[in-house]
């Protein structure tokens, strides 16, 4: 699993004419399901399309979705351009919504919003660091994988999670589900649109991405494109390899952490077990299909959100099944994958 | 703890992961990594529980091997002919099947029926053996799945040594570009072994449902493929290996359940020990052997 | 406007069968097939969609409060006369939603410390978890030479310890001398892991095992090849479970809803909890198979009866057990 | 035996071949010479069927087997492994399919591969997994697994641009064994002399044009090297300062093969270090370079030690020039990105003054300046690096590392694969390069290279310097080439 470089090989991710043919086979596939399911495929397009962007609600709810994977996989591109695939994003977002919990809920609602946001922030962003710190040093030292790794961290860190939840971060009002108690109003952040669940800390995904363009434009984005392609050259122009696998990595943890953070000062106001939900995975696919380029990660992170947001308006205009609009993006994701390679080598990048 | 009961657990366990995990290491070891095997068992244990309850287990082994077939051949198609990323795809199949396989579920049982009658496959027991202290129960009462899983990996770590065709495989995964100047057909090599290991994969999800379980939910397979996995990299890439990688969980899984409320640890120190304990496996095993040099890329273009 | 002449003329007609119906979401945290918890108040609901009385739309597998809250939102904001949110790991996300929406009603379930929390336009519904575990306990301790108990659970968590306290005293009635061994499978849904705990369990000399909280579909299908019987095992969940389970108490949401219904017709829905317990009908049991195992008593269906009864009544007293 | 008629190859822009004509009969070696990107590996490829033409034919009577300019073999697979490779498949879908399923026979392929070796006069282990041999058990074992699955006509493109002058000895005497048995050899080459005495017609190709063909007797030596790169330039006059102080300074180095390694490069000076393959002559450059840690002693570098640590060695102002090209360059990255990477790294006037950003003009106009100075074909620096040919991979790559004013110049065989032209420029780089200052270590197994550009010769024998020479005493390549395999003779000082 040593090669990712395969991974760069989707590029960005501007419109053409292979995507769009994948898009209409996905939703021609959709379509035959949709009307097997007793409904008819227009109309359950149309919902889609209205739950994502039809409303104020829809659109702030695509925006909102669409935020943590953005930002997951805008923080693991320099991982994966050097050839590393971190995958832990998914627990590393999980203690890093703990920690951020706990400190807020620690610091209390007596302190004000200037120091219960950012402590809290960068609580997140320091857990989320440090889950990643222990399969980096493992990589770097003792050579041990680090999808396997990653991925082995993250049971452990849901397990974490759940331990914590049902005992020292539990919630006080008796509730029998694991939850924690609610952060206090002064730790959340500001509504941005009225009327929907969109939140300030959605400017971290434009900024995030401006920050990784310049750092790919600088001296350093290249050595990890070196990195990734060629280690032994790499090593041979002084690159350290151990300190860039390990920051890479490391890196990719703080921004999975710290959007464990706005997933609940943000969105959810409490935290429960299910707080990565997934969304650890999906922001690496985000990342792949963005082309591991700023730009492309936004628009395929909004992808992703759109599809999500729009699914429960599918679901509540035309009565399908959530299992079925799960179908519907597995599909979409499915030709996606596939348009973009189309497109990708009809325009004669090697 | 009763060590008979904890091996015999661990071997039960272990077999629908080990099956998944052996087609797997077949398909690794050809270069591709399959991300959507975790579907592809939910599938197979939905394909199994119907074909068993309409016409008896043989017809659901053999239904969800078709569908892990048709599963594998759709990975290949997206990845060797359309040339995309085959994690993408890998994940995207996982999210289609899951979605497929509770939709379907419950077009076949509507709210308000009653579950499906499953027959099971039957068991094995071997007179005599069975009653060997602290293996007996773990080799000789097992299910066929066991036993088959056990052959195939014997079969498999033959073929891949001996045959033309593991020749090929090895090939198509260590250097596809050399690979085809010596003239292996690698996309066709590729993709047979995704269709191998989609129908184990299938298999093993059948083996939850129709081996074991006599029902079915979407909660059936709970993240095994994943597991699978992890046990084809443990087990260095070779069929021996997936068995003992699957075999590692298995155990681990077993010994939380018996000791059960029994010991004073937290119970999410024992859900975290298996995966914790396969952290320290992997830092002993790391260093030495190799992966398939091309496992993961791209297709070349020239191949 | 509550309670106005307009209204109380709508609610005769309605009662007479002419109005438009409700519009109801139900919002499941499993999946509404499962045979136990989550199918009985769909079927509950479906009954009264086929009276005319609501339209019904289902949402299952949102046990996750990420993906149900959205889901809530969108109901809430499409104006749903009855938002259901039905599972206690919805319970959170339904009150959070419900803060949001004053003007839409909403219903969910939970536990005691649901009935604090409730809002003026939200419904709580909890079940006698001790009294559910005491008649499975009961029956468990009927059967003939039953010594030692084997019980499964799911996770680790205070309405489930409930249960099997219950379960414990409820045993105990019956069979003072029975021993109990327990298995906690740390999931909800986990049927392998629940399989394996019964074959655990019957090693070490079970020859009985209860399903606590009736969740998995696990349990009967390793009973019935260990060759022992279940108590509370979910009939409907498993084709082994119609053939190994002696029987299983089960709820019936049937007046719950009604009450719902009712009371929002009448303008006056809102902040009421509700307990389900044998009294009101609202936990049941299901009929005694007593070709389960050849030690049920010929006349369990009788004492299950009686003891119904005595609980209904107030004859007999249970102890808290949360 | 195999006949091309008015190929034609273009990729993209470039025309790799342009209407060439080629054929080679039964019993005959037949070079192929041209300067680098003249088209030969084109050639080479379409001959064997590898690549098809864009306009023209090919024709093949017999067989053909191509031993291509990077190796084919499959490193995790043995040689045996590799004939049952052949056999197995490439007999029609249906029957590979049967062969493929059943058990291959690990006897009756080594009994073919022997009889193969017998016909090449050398044996390589046919059951260690390929990537374990070395460079010339891998050249050889091509040759051999090609013979042994019965193929008559042999394309060899540039087999001997690694080899030391015994291996390219035997490795000649193995194609014309081949061709004398009655197959054909198409022998791709950079070095007159081997296509002069191995060969019974040449073929010249320049810029993808046939520029001349004919039996060898037609040639001398200096006419065919003109008709492959026009004029040949004699080296350029370079003043040489006499040798200063120590620079490059490793001290009783142990690692892998090599045991109590003592070598001292002066500024100015030019030491070659002259070995055969297996000589330990890849795990020295890598110590000297800094890349690998010895396990015992130590590098320094103007009395800096540089040992195992490659920041310090960059840092020290060591150009290091590898023996494998890959090593070298990321192909999927432009050449202009390959070429200036060192400076891009670690030059700050290449980056925006507040942002830091790479500063892509001032980047482009010095890839150019380099492409230009080092004569790297075609002069287009936003060309993927891998599509360059591979003599022109290697000028971006000595281009890169000899651009800036290194201190030390460790270079491993650093004009294989070069035509005469790019050769004698990169000798000259070199030479300027000491002439600048810089100790500058050549290793190679090329007793010409190393004779013609050394100063001061060692002889790395088995991890060992048996040997060394000086300038003065200048050996003749006999006496050097046995020291090299192990024979020094008895009377030079050790
Ligand atoms: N795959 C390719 N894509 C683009 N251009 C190519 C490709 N292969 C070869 N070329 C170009 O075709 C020309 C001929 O290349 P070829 O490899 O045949 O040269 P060569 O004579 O073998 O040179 P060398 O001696 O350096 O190996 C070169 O300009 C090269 O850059
Ligand atoms: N770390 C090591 N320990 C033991 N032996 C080693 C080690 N590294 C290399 N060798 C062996 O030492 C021998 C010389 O290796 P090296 O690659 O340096 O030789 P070389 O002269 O460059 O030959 P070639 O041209 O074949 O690469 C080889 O047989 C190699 O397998
Ligand atoms: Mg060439
Ligand atoms: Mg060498």
């Amino acid at each position: 699993m040593a090669s990712v470089r395969s991974l760069a090989s989707v590029r960005s991710l501007r419109s053409g004419g292979a995507v769009a043919a994948a898009l209409l086979a996905a939703l021609v596939l959709g379509g035959v399901l949709l009307s097997v399911a007793g409904s008819d495929p227009l109309d359950g397009y149309d919902a889609l399309l209205t739950g994502a962007f039809g409303s104020r609600y829809g659109l702030g709810e695509t925006l909102v979705r669409a935020l943590p994977l953005a930002l997951i996989a805008l923080g693991v591109t320099p991982a994966l351009r050097a050839g590393v695939f971190t995958i832990g994003a998914e627990g590393q977002l999980a203690v890093g919504a703990l920690a951020a919990t706990a400190t807020a809920v620690g610091l209390g609602g007596g302190a004000p919003a200037v120091l219960l946001l950012p402590t809290a922030a960068v609580a997140g962003a320091l857990a989320g660091g440090a889950w990643a710190v222990l399969p980096a040093l493992l990589r770097v030292r003792a050579r041990v994988n680090e999808i396997l790794s990653t991925l082995l961290l993250n049971y452990v860190a849901l397990a974490l999670l759940n331990y914590s939840l049902r005992t020292w971060l539990g919630t006080s009002t008796g509730d029998s589900t694991l939850q924690s108690d609610p952060l206090p109003a002064p730790a959340m952040l500001p509504n941005l649109l009225t009327g929907t669940r969109l939140h300030w800390g959605v400017l971290a995904a434009p900024l995030a991405a401006a920050a990784l363009a310049w750092w790919m434009r600088t001296p350093r984005g290249l050595a990890y494109e070196v990195l990734g392609a060629n280690p032994a050259l790499a090593a041979r122009v002084g690159v350290r390899r151990g300190r860039a696998v390990a920051g890479a990595m490391v890196v990719a943890g703080a921004a999975a952490g710290f959007a464990g953070w706005l997933k609940v000062a943000g969105v959810d106001g409490t935290l429960y077990p299910s707080v990565s939900g997934g969304l650890g995975f999906s922001g690496v696919l985000v990342a792949l299909l963005g082309g591991l380029r700023p730009a492309g990660i936004l628009v395929a992170a909004l992808v992703f959100g759109a599809l999500s947001a729009g699914a429960d308006g599918l679901q509540i205009d035309t009565g399908v099944p959530a299992s079925l609009a799960t179908v519907i993006q597995g599909l979409l994701l499915f030709f996606v994958a596939i348009g973009f390679e189309a497109r990708r080598r009809r325009r004669g990048v090697a | 703890m009763d060590a008979e009961l904890i091996l015999a657990g661990a071997v039960r366990l272990a077999t629908p992961v080990a099956l998944a995990a052996l087609g797997e290491a077949v398909v690794e070891r050809s270069g591709t990594i399959n991300l959507g095997i975790e579907g592809t068992m939910l599938a197979g244990a939905l394909a199994g529980a119907y074909g068993a309850s309409e016409a008896g287990w043989g017809a659901g082994v053999a239904l969800a091997l078709g569908v892990g077939v048709f599963l594998g051949l759709v990975t290949a198609l997206a990845t060797l002919w359309g040339r995309a990323n085959q994690l993408v795809v890998g994940l995207s199949i996982t999210l289609a099947a899951t979605g497929a396989a509770t939709y379907l579920y419950e077009l076949w049982r509507p709210t308000g029926t009653e579950a499906p009658n499953i027959p099971l496959a039957p068991t094995v027991h071997v007179p005599g053996l069975r009653d060997i202290p602290f293996v007996g129960p773990a080799l000789f009462e097992q299910s066929v799945f066991s036993y088959a899983a056990v052959v195939l990996a014997v079969a498999l770590a033959w073929s891949l040594r001996r045959t033309g065709a593991g020749l090929a495989l090895r090939a198509a995964g260590d250097d596809p570009a050399r690979a085809a100047l010596r003239g292996v057909p690698v996309r066709a090599t590729r993709t047979a072994a995704l269709a191998l290991g989609g129908a184990l994969a299938a298999l093993g999800g059948a083996v939850i449902t129709v081996g074991y379980l006599g029902s079915f939910d979407a909660n059936v397979t709970a993240g095994r493929g994943y597991v699978a996995l992890a046990a084809v990299i443990i087990g260095r890439w070779s069929p021996w290996g997936a068995l003992a990688g699957a075999g590692v969980f298995a155990l681990f899984d077993s010994v939380a359940i018996q000791s059960g409320a029994a010991m004073a640890v937290p119970v999410e120190v024992l859900t975290a020990l298996p995966y914790l304990v396969t952290l320290a496996v992997l830092v002993v095993v790391a260093r030495g052997g190799r992966g398939p040099r091309a496992l993961g890329q791209a297709l070349p273009e020239d191949a | 406007a509550c309670g106005s002449s307009d209204e109380d003329g709508s609610a005769t007609a309605a009662t007479a069968g002419g109005a438009k119906p409700l519009s109801v979401a139900l919002l499941t945290s499993g999946l509404t097939n499962d045979g136990g918890f989550n199918q009985w108040a769909a079927q509950a609901l479906q009954k009264l969609q086929s009276d005319g009385r609501i339209t019904l739309q289902v949402r299952q597998q949102l046990s996750d409060p990420n993906a149900a809250e959205p889901v809530l939102r969108q109901f809430a904001s499409r104006r749903f006369d009855l938002i259901i949110g039905h599972g206690i790991d919805l319970s959170a996300s339904v009150l959070k939603v419900a803060a949001q929406f004053p003007d839409v009603h909403f219903a969910t379930t939970g536990d005691a410390t649901l009935e604090p929390k409730l809002l003026p336009n939200v419904e709580g519904w909890t079940y006698d978890f001790g009294q559910f575990g005491y008649v499975a306990g009961f029956v468990a301790g009927t059967v003939k030479d039953v010594t030692n108990v084997g019980i499964v659970s799911g996770p680790d968590i205070p309405f489930v310890q409930a249960g099997l306290k219950g379960f414990v005293a409820g045993l105990a009635s019956t069979n003072p001398s029975a021993t109990t061994a327990s298995t906690f499978t740390g999931e909800f849904y986990s049927a392998q892991k629940e399989q394996e705990a019964v074959r655990g369990l019957v090693a070490k000399g079970a020859q009985l095992v209860a399903a606590n909280t009736a969740e998995g579909n696990g349990v009967a299908p390793a009973a019935q090849q260990a060759g022992v019987p279940t108590v509370g095992a979910a009939v409907a969940g498993s084709a082994a479970a119609r053939q190994v389970n002696i029987t299983s108490p089960n709820l019936d949401f049937t007046s719950v809803y009604a009450g719902y219904l009712d009371r929002l017709k009448a303008g006056t829905f809102g902040k009421r909890f509700e307990t389900g317990t044998l009294a009101n009908k609202q936990i049941g049991i299901d009929p005694v198979n007593t070709a389960a195992s050849a030690g049920v008593p010929a006349d369990l269906q009788a004492k299950v009866d009686e003891l119904s009864a005595k609980l209904s009544s107030g004859e007999l007293k249970l102890p808290s057990f949360s | 035996m195999v006949a091309a008629d008015a190929v034609v190859k273009r990729y993209g822009r470039t025309v790799a071949l342009e209407g060439v004509s080629f054929d080679v009969l039964a019993g005959e070696v037949h070079a192929v010479v041209g300067e680098n990107g003249a088209g030969k590996s084109t050639l080479a490829r379409i001959l064997a069927g590898a690549t098809a033409p864009d306009a023209g034919e090919v024709r093949r009577a017999a067989s053909v087997a191509l031993v291509p300019q990077t190796l084919s073999l499959v490193g995790a697979l043995t040689l045996a492994e590799h004939v049952a490779l052949g056999q197995g498949i490439g007999q029609g879908i249906g029957r590979g399919l049967g062969r493929g399923l059943g058990r291959f026979s690990a006897g009756a392929a080594r009994a073919r591969l022997a009889d193969a070796a017998a016909r090449l006069g050398a044996a390589p282990p046919a059951d260690v997994p390929t990537e374990r041999l070395s460079l010339p058990e891998q050249q050889l074992g091509e040759l051999g697994l090609a013979l042994a699955l019965g193929a008559r006509v042999l394309i060899v493109d540039e087999p001997t641009s690694s080899l030391g002058p015994a291996e390219v000895e035997r490795l000649v005497g193995a194609l014309r064994a081949v061709a004398a048995g009655g197959g054909a050899v198409v022998l791709v080459t950079h070095r007159v002399g081997e296509a002069l005495g191995a060969a019974d017609r040449v073929t010249v190709l320049r810029g993808g044009r046939r520029v001349h063909h004919g039996r060898v007797d037609e040639f001398d030596a200096d006419t065919l090297a003109t008709h492959m790169v026009g004029e040949v330039p004699s080296p350029a006059e370079v003043t040489r300062a006499a040798p200063g102080a120590e620079r490059l300074v490793a001290d009783g180095v142990d690692a892998g093969p090599l045991r109590g390694v003592h070598l001292a490069a002066r500024a100015g000076e030019i030491v070659g270090v002259a070995g055969i393959a297996g000589s330990g002559q890849h795990v020295l450059a890598e110590v000297l370079a800094g890349l690998r840690a010895p396990e015992r002693g130590t590098v320094a570098v103007d009395g800096v030690p540089i040992t195992g640590d490659p920041r310090a060695a960059v840092a020290a102002g060591v150009a290091y020039i590898p023996e494998r090209r890959a090593d070298g360059i990321v192909p999927g990255l432009p050449g202009s990105d390959n070429a200036i990477l060192l400076a891009t790294l670690r030059d700050r006037s290449l980056r925006r003054r507040w942002t830091g950003i790479r500063d892509r003009r001032a980047e482009r106009a010095r890839a150019r300046e380099l492409f230009e100075r080092f004569d790297v074909r075609p002069r287009d620096p936003a060309l993927p690096a891998g599509t360059l040919s591979g003599g022109n991979q290697q000028k971006l790559l000595v281009g890169r590392e000899l651009s800036g004013t290194p201190g030390v110049v460790v270079a491993h065989g650093p004009t294989q694969g070069l035509d005469l032209r790019a050769a004698t420029a990169i000798r000259d780089d070199l030479r300027a390069a000491a002439a600048g200052g810089a100790a500058v270590v050549v290793l190679s197994t090329d007793l010409d290279e190393i004779l013609t550009i050394a100063d001061r010769v060692l002889v790395l024998s088995a991890g060992r310097i048996t040997d060394t020479f000086t300038t003065d005493d200048r050996p003749d390549a006999a006496r050097l080439g046995r020291a090299m395999a192990g024979h020094p003779t008895a009377e030079s000082d050790v």
